[in-house]
């Protein structure tokens, strides 16, 4: 039963906007996938009404303990930055369709943008322990260095770390393609994973395209019920129509999607 | 257990329903989705997303928003298209043994027709929901509610199709719902079920865009909740019809309310969405209400406002 | 001080404005009493309680109930009546010294001529609201939105007795409002004011009773926001006319919301309730927004959304 | 300015339903009167939209500090009983016309009905400290023991205390407006002041008027404003008409009123 009352184990503030919590769950942390996320209900009256998608940035199915990196945009990620230890949450997950098998041959590279850095930071942990054969390269990319909240979550859990901001304040001044573009160039690449803004992803999956290397990224789209239901959360399909974010996604291999329409 | 307690069984208009609690049109897909949430066996009826003939993409994204105590949604009717659907969805529902209540929606008459005719040929299905007032597309929609000869004209050739009991989904866009139900009951439905979303609009002031790709979309939620429950009074003491009431009802009371209103038997629709289980939830907090109120039997309460 | 960063001043028609920021009807009284709350100096306008020729005693209590993220009042018109209002209420506003628009209601045709006539004489108005959309009286009130050529003689008349400028307050209780706003426009007025309240009820189940002694009342706040913006936006793109924009404005980008919709001048109307310096602190909330999109002259927002 | 940010003082739960709030305000304490109520907001969010009047129950105008007794009886009750110490409320108040002056010679009749004690209590104390020739006669009638949230704090105060319960848990069994009548016929009554449910008022005030003896009753009303502009919390006046509970009241002299329509 992907539904559950989970427990705020703890919740530190890690940058001005950044927050990281811990929940004790019965079900979700044993079964999450890297990729996959939860869907939040934020408070206990009409107003926010809506859940809140979140990816599970980590697990630790021994105790339980699940974690989610929250940036504070606006109403319902401000309610969770304030919530308590001990506090009880309302979850759903996990949910979605995680980070695919990742090929036998080539470097991995990981770009996260902004908060989007959280299911990387899961996938390359699993990278680590299942498939420990495996190069993976992170790319961390930010508007400045008080947005690269976890960096040392991800750096920790990668061979080789590079960062990237547009004002220069941490790592190479400019934007984590711009990297992606050096490395797709250098190295053997086998596959490419990105989760961020919208342009960012777009222009991965154009680089990768170019490249030949299969990309996948994990997409955002405002959410009515999670599960594949209501069909909300739709972005636009390559073939034309429209995938779901929940539940087709929210990774996808990026030639499913239609990236013309998607940066309009 | 509940049914022991209180008798949940409702008659609305030639449709016999297990309980009064139904789940709304594009809130609960094919029932598929919500299986591991909600004992789908135990519904009093699923009303299925919006059909159309042909398949339908619906409009781009984004497709919800938040709004205070609601939602916005421009979902469009997509859909796979009657023969899918047909195919591929319907053994699914006809096989839980709960009444499953197919909502179709078409651009012309003739569009509706078809599909009654087509639906009327399937065994197995407890009726059809002539959807005639979706906010969300530019031909059809909700602009047959606006029409009253129109929409009985659509209701009697849709009634010529088929057997099946026929419910209409009437707007709240509209200046007095009381005829729109009227007419539907002209054309030879026998239920009336309201109501559906209203037409609302979010603006993102910083980019100074539509939150929603398709500019305006269809409200719905707790917010519209006592808009709602007006046009179910209104119409029950206009025309004493069987209605299914909705929206913005979250609570086994929210339910009571509908039914007192003059409401047959009411769906949850968003409500699933933030509570998944809501459905059964919804219906089990009914009970308790009907237990603490003294209440056998839920048929009891439909009407029963005192004013 | 805000002054300097950003004009607020507005043009609405043939209305010069301070500022775009008003005050709704029957939500401020007649301005005393949020007096120790708000600058009442620095409001861009007044629209006062409803004024009808005769004192009303308005409908029994309970006359208000909340509802998710919105209101239901039924007060029913309740006012002192024309020439007290002329006596002892209008000297207070008009000396404040900021523009006041009085809010008049009739049962008949002859009623709203007669209020205009008396009012028109009074000097110091800045304008006329008619309130041909109050969904709590039983004969007048939104009866008049939904009789196009009725509402359009109405307006005409009132237009015979005054030079005032005329602001119809448009009725959302309709299936379409373009042709409401264009008959105000047609008898005469320069300005269209939406939306008064949607009609709603809430029901204590319990007790089985109806929360308002008046049955059903109209609801505002923010849950009726989305409807309000694409009433806003409907007309706006219809009909390029003067446009005073409400409904659930509690923010500053509530407001830049609706002046991005088409409104040239915005109300806050329940937001005064939940807080008292609302109509003040949503001033200093557009002229902070407007600082921080670059925006010099709020006038520019107007109808800007880009679609 | 009645418009302020208090904090929660403390938040001490008295029975299982009540409440009992200690407020830090600036402005409220110094300036409130027995009778008088404040309007509190009870979230940040927009549900629950409107703010709750609450009869102030006493006051410290030294340390600033206003009590408040919450039954919790919905969801904008219980959001307040959940106010940790530190929590910040906005209030506006005191507001509202208070318990008039009261008569220089007989006895003072307190009747309180459940948590209609609140503004009694307060009564009280302003009659013992200011009126200290004034006998007050207190009367606490609930339903059941359980109901009889700080009647240690109005007893203190009264000359003369007694209790009523409907099921005869504590005091005498029956209603607070039976012993009224008792103590109407046996003593010479300078005025009765009550808060309570309607009906007990409309009982105080008919035996009050055959009594001719003066009776204030403090009044209930769904609000809006909280200020007088909205009209919303009219209560049917004697000579028809409406009045204003937030304005013209809470406390009205009981021939104020229509009570055949209120008890309706
Ligand atoms: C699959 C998925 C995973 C995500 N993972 C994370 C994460 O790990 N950490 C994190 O901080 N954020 C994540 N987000 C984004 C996060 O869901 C939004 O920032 C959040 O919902 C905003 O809520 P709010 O009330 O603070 O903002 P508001 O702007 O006040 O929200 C208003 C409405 O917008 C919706 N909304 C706003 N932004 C988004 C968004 N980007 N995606 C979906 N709905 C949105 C809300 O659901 C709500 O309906 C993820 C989004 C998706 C779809
Ligand atoms: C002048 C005055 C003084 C009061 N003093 C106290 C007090 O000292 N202690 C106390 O516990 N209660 C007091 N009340 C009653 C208290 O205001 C209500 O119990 C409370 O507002 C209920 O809110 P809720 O959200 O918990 O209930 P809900 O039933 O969920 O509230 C729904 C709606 O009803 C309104 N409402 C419900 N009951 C009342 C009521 N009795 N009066 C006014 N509005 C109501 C709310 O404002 C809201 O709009 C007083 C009421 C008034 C008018
Ligand atoms: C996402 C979404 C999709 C909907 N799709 C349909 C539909 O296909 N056909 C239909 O008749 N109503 C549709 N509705 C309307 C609902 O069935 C229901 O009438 C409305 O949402 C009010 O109920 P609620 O407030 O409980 O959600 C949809 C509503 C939502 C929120
Ligand atoms: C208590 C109350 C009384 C109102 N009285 C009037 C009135 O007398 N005349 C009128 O035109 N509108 C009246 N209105 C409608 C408001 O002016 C406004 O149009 C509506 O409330 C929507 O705005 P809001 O959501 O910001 O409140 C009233 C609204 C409320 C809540
Ligand atoms: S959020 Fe409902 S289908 Fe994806
Ligand atoms: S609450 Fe608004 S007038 Fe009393």
């Amino acid at each position: 039963m992907a539904h559950e009352t989970a427990e705020v184990v703890w919740n530190e503030s890690i940058t001005q906007w950044h927050y990281l919590l811990a929940l004790k769950t019965k079900h979700a942390a044993a079964a999450a996938q890297p990729g996959q996320f939860i869907h939040v209900r934020v408070g206990p009256t009409h107003d926010p009404l809506l859940r809140r998608p979140l990816s599970v940035l980590r697990t630790d199915p021994g105790t339980g303990q699940l974690w989610v990196l929250v940036r504070v945009v606006g109403r319902g990620t401000r309610l969770l930055a304030e919530m308590e230890p001990g506090a009880r949450l309302d979850i759903m997950g996990p949910l979605g369709r995680g980070w695919p098998e990742p090929p036998p041959q080539g470097d991995l590279i990981l770009v996260a943008g902004g908060v989007g850095v959280a299911p990387l930071i899961f996938w390359a942990e699993v990278l680590q322990s299942s498939y420990p054969a495996s190069h993976v390269l992170s790319i961390f990319g930010a508007a400045h260095e008080g947005e690269l909240a976890c960096w040392l979550e991800l750096a920790a859990r990668s061979d080789e770390f590079y960062v990237a901001t547009e004002d220069g304040s941490a790592g190479e001044k400019g934007l984590a393609v711009d990297l992606l573009r050096v490395y797709l160039d250098q190295r053997r690449v086998g596959a490419v994973y990105a989760c961020g803004p919208r342009g960012m992803l777009a222009a991965a999956a154009r680089l990768c395209a170019r490249a030949s290397v299969p990309c996948y990224v994990a997409m955002e789209q405002w959410m009515g019920c999670g599960i594949g239901a209501c069909l909300g959360c739709v972005v636009p399909a390559a073939g034309g129509g429209y995938v779901r974010v929940c539940t087709d996604g929210p990774v996808f291999r990026a030639d499913e999607l239609d990236w013309e329409v998607l940066v309009q | 257990m509940s049914a022991e307690r209180v008798d949940l069984r409702v008659q609305v208009g030639p449709l016999e329903l297990p309980s009064p609690l139904l789940v709304a049109s594009g809130t609960f897909g094919f029932g598929q989705e919500y299986a591991q949430y909600v004992d789908l066996g135990a519904l009093g009826g699923i009303m299925t997303k919006a059909v159309t003939i042909a398949p339908r993409e619906g409009n781009p994204g984004p497709r919800v928003w938040e709004t205070s105590a609601g939602m916005l949604n421009s979902i469009g009717l997509q859909n796979p298209g009657l023969d899918t659907v047909i195919a591929e969805k319907l053994p699914f529902l006809i096989e839980l043994g709960v009444p499953i209540i197919v909502n179709i929606a078409g651009e012309t008459i003739a569009e509706y027709a078809t599909l009654a005719q087509r639906l009327g040929e399937v065994e197995g299905l407890a009726a059809l929901e002539v959807n005639v007032s979706c906010p969300n597309v530019d031909r059809g929609g909700m602009e047959f509610c606006r029409e009253i000869p129109v929409l009985r004209e659509l209701v009697a050739a849709v009634r010529d199709e088929t057997e099946l009991p026929l419910i209409v989904k009437l707007s709240p866009n509209v200046g007095d719902v009381v005829p729109t139900a009227e007419a539907a009951l002209e054309g030879g439905a026998e239920v009336v079920s309201m109501i559906n979303t209203l037409v609302g609009m979010a603006i993102d002031a910083v980019r100074r865009r539509p939150r929603l790709a398709h500019v305006t979309g269809g409200l719905s939620g707790p917010a519209v909740k006592p808009i709602a429950l007006a046009m179910v009074w209104r119409v029950w003491r206009a025309l004493q019809c069987p209605v299914i009431g909705m929206g913005g009802i979250f609570t086994g009371e929210d339910a009571a309310e509908f039914l007192l209103a003059g409401a047959s038997a009411v769906a949850v629709g968003t409500a699933s969405f933030v509570d998944p289980t809501s459905a059964q939830r919804v219906r089990e907090e009914l009970v308790e209400f009907c237990c603490g109120q003294g209440v056998e039997t839920v048929r009891e309460l439909t009407g029963s406002l005192r004013v």
